[in-house]
């Protein structure tokens, strides 16, 4: 639909799902809106004040009235639930079911940065390869993404607009979520949650290349993560509140 | 403003106040017995009770018009509402798809014995003790 | 008039028969009066008066975003800081500041004992209470921007832990002070909902039954136990979110055992159900317009009360649609879903009457004509584009996007400004004895009406692209920074400056019309409400010669048994 | 300066001061609804939390409600006695109540400087900081009402104003039901 043009590239697996219901919405309340502006405006001009023409007395509990206003809750409600249904189904595809995943990313928030750490070679969290970023988030095209997500101070928000995923991160919390990016390339993430006077300070970027491209780029990553001795955690932050062993306790 | 309270003389009010009393009396000891269902039915089943009696009889609600007690009973139920609503959240330690590892760690080892809140603890949130527990102040070291 | 006789109190009148000759000094009549009349106009001008503090916080970010890094004529640079504390200080001033206190208080304070017949509230020394605990609020409010670390920025909604913890906000007293001017507004609020509900309840006019009640009136009566019902919570938050920012308790600390979370539901449990706090009340001025000008019954009273009142105890339910993605549960976001589209019902209901209302009728376009048809047409706008949002799926990619803001912005500011403007100039004759001038009046309604259109249409562009809120330079995101979004905000701040000027023929409209407009008389308008029954500006008192009695609904326009189109609330069958 | 006439009427069938302050009462459930609400979420989440409750004294805490029942006894009395007429009775009976609410701030004042002195501040933890949030709005409920008491009893005195007896009366049984309530669950659920 013409629609789609004002939205961004749709990168993920979901985010043509996302279109369509903006689609049907954008369709199922236009032509309410539109009907309910038109009879408006025709009111307004058909019923203007004429001289010597009195008003009609109409009470509204007539039935031959009050039935339009009945009948029209027909469509609404139908409409409602045909957008509750297409709701609910996005929601749950999105936010509460977890597919089976192919790899896991971890992305922390803090007062002014995102932390992303990928997987090393062996595609394992946790261990001595662990590839750490800031602010880049690296991510093969057709491959199934958890993303684990936490905050280090305030609430965050991990938002890329290309993917239509959106979710706060809360300190406190670990919050799962999954992703799977269809086109490559390289979008904007965005912070969408207030987190302080650097909250418009915070952009990344993630880079969605080929399954080649990335195999090579973890590769390389991996093994210098390798050479460096240090902790993935070391030297990122120290705002007050440090990283906390609870934060490791990742797995449910 | 009166109607039937009027009628009422002071020895009603007495006696209500004996059966506020007693039943003070019942949600202080039901506890005593040191079992949890027991428990919560007197303390706050009686609680219920205690109020509704202090309600009925001493605010006189049943003599204000029909739409008081409507009222009151709505934002009753609104009360009830948000913590129905907020629960899920904020009353759970996982949920789908999120943890609250340092509840969970906290839960953890409190369970295993590691902590204990008779003294004053720091928050539920590091169960790390502050190690100077007071004796007066005891009562749960397991 | 001759039909205001006053029966039944008789002898009550004989011993307050005193009420307009009293002689005042000018601090008892104006900085310390006990008349509603007066109290709604102070509330009324400090509305106005914080409506253009709101309004210039919102030229000084508009042309950050528009021009960013500019020197903003008459505030300077805007820093991150600042962009923070006056986005956040214009959310809440428009709200807490603007909306509830002209929309309630002052249509609230003025019109409920004119319309039920009644000579004062019924707690005249509390309201006198309310809006000086309001002023003070106010004072505090404003009184941030100039204490160390500044204003308060973490948004209106104040999530902790940025709002509790001086460390992450960097404004410790500011965001101290910003929880308590909203702590003092609110109770202000309910020493006033406490007036308006009683007052409408006990004090009608002999005759004046349920279903006699002005609509504006049960909207306002509405409005205010919605406010009260659904304030506590947000109290008790309050106190505890001043605790944790002063004592260092971790009620909302996570670190320390707190959840963030519960704050959100906190304030949203309230959150949601204000929106239709200050809803209501524009709703019953625009009910009142539109059959005056219409020369109509309104069509089906009882319907437009019902969906009033359901829509009020749906909004109790549907709070956590604001926090879809802010870390609740996902399960619950399918509840919410489902009652938050639910409200569609009873809102889409109360404006299919307000259109058949204008079928049939004899519309006579006046300046209020004109505001209250337009809150129609703008909050149905409103109204289509928070299905958006309400549908959870689509609420992933929208929520927090300038969709958001637009959507919101379509409906606060049809209840905040438009609906604001519909009752000001249709009660002007009436507060202040004299016709406001209605070329002027229609030159300001049309600049108004457009340029509105011309800032929030093309952001729901904007938002649909995936421009976030709150974001001080989008040149930082590289697929913000796109030269064609630059120009949308280029013209939605034009329009804003526009706006914000064509403002300035309004406060010339209403000083010059004050001064030296045509009088007015009694009833400009052939209203039928009781109000119009008294002198015009009403002396204290009210109705000096004795209270009106009321025999009918305050609607019947144009009846079949009657030559003239209306039929006044007290004139005797 | 007179009274409105507005003040005089009631049209909902029910005197406007306690139409008003019943309308205070809901308002004021959704108050201590949020606060206990919050409490009993955090409550009901964590076990230790049983544990800390086990520090509160329940002995004072009985005391306590002993003394609002008390109190409120006395001001229903008053309330009888103003319905009579009885101005000075029901001056009286207020005095008494208003001696039964500062009691009970006593009481609250002795445990309070007790537990702040065994370590157990409002910043100990989260139970303690809900402990003396809960206990402190409502401790703030019983100075107003016991201040507006001392306005109201001296006009009763006089044998003026007998129906404001029983507006502050339903108030403080309102207070006293918010008690009701905090003294299991800060007492003695554990």
């Amino acid at each position: 639909m013409i629609l789609d043009s004002l939205l961004p590239a749709a990168a993920s697996s979901y985010a043509a799902d996302i279109d369509t219901l903006f689609d049907v919405i954008t369709l199922l309340v236009g032509i309410p809106f539109l009907i309910s502006c038109y009879l408006f405006f025709a009111f307004i001009l058909r019923f203007k004040a004429k001289e010597g023409h009195k008003a009609m007395y109409i009470t509204g509990t007539e039935h031959k009235y009050m039935k339009w206003i009945h009948r029209a809750h027909i469509p609404i409600l139908t409409f409602d639930l045909v957008i509750v249904v297409m709701a609910v189904q996005v929601w749950y595809d999105v936010k509460q079911d977890l597919p089976e995943m192919e790899s896991e990313v971890r992305v922390i928030a803090q007062q002014w940065a995102w932390t992303f750490v990928h997987p090393g070679a062996d595609n394992v969290q946790g261990t001595a390869d662990d590839i750490t970023k800031i602010n880049e988030l690296h991510v093969s095209i057709d491959k199934l993404y958890h993303f684990k997500l936490e905050s280090r101070d305030v609430l965050h928000n991990f938002s890329v607009p290309v993917f239509r995923l959106k979710q706060d991160a809360v300190p406190g919390r670990v919050i799962t979520g999954w992703f799977e990016p269809v086109i490559a390339g390289e979008f904007d993430i965005q912070c969408a949650e207030i987190c302080g006077i650097g909250h418009g300070l915070m952009p990344a970027r993630i880079h969605i290349s080929s399954a080649s491209e990335h195999a090579a780029w973890v590769q390389r990553e991996s093994a210098a993560a390798l050479a460096q001795t240090h902790s993935p955690f070391t030297g990122v932050g120290t705002g007050p509140a440090n990283v906390k062993p609870e934060l490791q306790l990742v797995t449910r | 403003m009166s109607d039937d309270h009027a009628a009422h003389g002071d020895s009603h009010y007495v006696k209500i106040w004996a059966y506020l009393l007693v039943f003070l009396i019942i949600s202080f000891v039901g506890p005593m017995l040191e079992i949890q269902w027991l428990t919560l039915v007197t303390a706050f089943g009686i609680a219920g009770i205690k109020a509704y009696l202090v309600v009925v009889n001493f605010m006189h609600i049943n003599a204000a018009p029909r739409f008081v007690t409507y009222a009151v009973t709505t934002t009753l139920v609104f009360m009830l509402l948000f913590f129905a609503g907020a629960a899920p959240d904020v009353m759970q330690s996982s949920g789908t798809n999120w943890i609250k590892p340092a509840w969970i760690e906290a839960e953890r080892a409190y369970e295993a014995g590691e902590v204990s809140g008779g003294g004053h603890g720091e928050a539920a949130g590091h169960g790390d003790e502050h190690g100077d527990g007071h004796e007066e102040a005891a009562g749960a070291h397991h | 008039m001759a039909e205001s006789i006053p029966v039944g109190h008789g002898a009550d009148h004989a011993d307050h028969g005193d009420h307009g000759h009293h002689e005042m000094s000018f601090t008892e009549k104006y900085v310390f009066p006990l008349d509603h009349k007066m109290i709604a106009m102070q509330y009324m001008f400090t509305g106005m008066f914080m409506a253009i503090i709101g309004g210039f916080f919102a030229y000084v970010f508009r042309m950050q975003l528009a021009f960013p890094g500019i020197e903003v004529p008459g505030f300077g640079v805007v820093t991150p800081a600042a962009y923070n504390s006056l986005v956040t200080n214009h959310g809440t001033i428009m709200i807490f500041w603007v909306a509830m206190p002209v929309l309630i208080a002052a249509f609230g304070n003025y019109l409920i004992p004119l319309m039920i017949g009644a000579d004062d509230m019924v707690f005249p020394k509390i309201n006198r209470l309310s809006y000086q605990v309001f002023l003070v609020s106010a004072f505090v409010i404003l009184g941030a921007f100039f204490v160390e670390g500044g204003a308060f920025g973490g948004a209106w909604t104040a999530y902790p832990p940025l709002s509790t913890k001086a460390e992450y906000n960097l404004s410790g007293l500011g965001s101290t002070m910003w929880i308590t001017a909203v702590f003092l507004e609110f109770v202000a609020f309910l020493l006033g909902g406490i007036n308006f509900i009683t007052t409408a309840m006990n004090s009608r006019a002999p005759g004046m039954k349920m279903w006699d009640i002005p609509m504006v009136v049960w909207m306002i009566v509405i409005a205010s136990i919605l406010f009260m019902l659904s304030v506590g919570p947000l109290l008790a938050g309050g106190i505890m979110m001043i605790f944790d920012q002063n004592l260092g308790t971790a009620f909302f600390d996570p670190d320390r055992g707190g959840d963030p979370i519960l704050w959100q539901h906190l304030f949203w449990f309230f959150g949601h159900p204000e929106v239709y706090v200050v809803l209501l009340p524009a709703v019953g001025i625009v009910a009142d317009v539109i059959t005056t000008f219409s020369r109509k019954k309104l069509f089906g009273y009882k319907t437009v009360l019902y969906t009033a009142i359901g829509t009020g105890v749906l909004s109790f339910t549907v709070w956590a649609h604001h926090q879809f993605i802010a870390g609740i549960d996902p399960r619950m976001a399918n509840v919410f879903t489902v009652t938050t589209l639910l409200i569609s019902v009873p809102i889409a209901e109360m404006l299919f009457v307000y259109i058949a209302t204008l079928y049939g009728g004899s519309i006579t376009l006046t300046t209020p004509m004109l505001w209250a048809l337009a809150f129609i047409f703008e909050f149905l706008i409103g109204g289509v584009t928070g299905i958006f949002l309400g549908a959870s799926g689509n609420d992933i990619f929208m929520h927090d996007t300038y969709f958001v803001l637009a959507h919101f912005h379509y409906t606060f500011y049809p209840i905040a400004i438009i609906g604001t403007f519909a009752g000001f100039t249709y009660w002007f004759p009436k507060m202040f004895g004299k016709m406001m001038n209605e070329g002027l009046g229609k030159l300001h309604f049309w600049l108004t009406i457009l340029t509105f259109n011309g800032i929030f249409l093309p952001l729901f562009v904007l938002g649909a692209a995936g421009q976030h809120r709150r974001i001080y330079d989008f040149q930082n995101y590289p697929e913000l920074a796109q030269p064609w979004m630059q120009d949308i905000r280029q013209f939605a701040t034009i329009c804003l400056c526009v706006m914000l000027g064509a403002q300035l023929i309004f406060f010339y409209n209403v000083i010059k019309s004050w001064m030296s407009g045509p009088a007015s008389g009694k009833n400009p308008w052939r209203a039928n409400t009781l109000e119009w029954t008294a002198a015009s500006p009403p002396p204290h008192g009210n109705w000096p010669e004795g209270l009106p009695n009321v025999y009918r609904g305050p609607y019947e326009y144009s009846h079949p048994d009657r030559e003239e189109d209306y039929w006044p609330q007290n004139e005797p069958a | 300066m007179s009274r409105p006439i507005a003040t005089t009427r009631s049209m909902a069938g029910i005197p406007t001061a306690r139409l008003a302050v019943w309308w205070i009462i809901a308002s004021e459930i959704a108050i201590f609804g949020g606060v206990l609400g919050s409490y009993l979420m955090h409550r009901l989440a964590h076990g230790i939390w049983a544990d800390y409750a086990a520090n509160t004294n329940e002995w004072l805490g009985l005391t306590n409600t002993f003394i609002l029942l008390t109190s409120s006894l006395a001001a229903v009395l008053a309330h009888q006695a103003a319905e009579r007429g009885d101005g000075k009775r029901a001056a009286n009976l207020l005095y008494a109540t208003c001696a039964g609410g500062l009691a009970f701030l006593c009481v609250k004042a002795y445990e309070w400087n007790y537990e702040i002195s065994h370590g157990m501040t409002i910043t100990s933890n989260t139970f303690w900081s809900f402990y003396y949030t809960a206990a402190g709005i409502h401790a703030l409920h019983v100075i107003a009402g016991c201040i507006l008491m001392l306005f109201v009893a001296q006009t009763a005195k006089r044998n003026e104003e007998l129906h404001r007896v029983e507006i502050i009366g339903v108030y403080w049984h309102f207070v006293d039901v918010v008690w009701i309530f905090l003294f299991p669950l800060l007492y003695i659920a554990k």
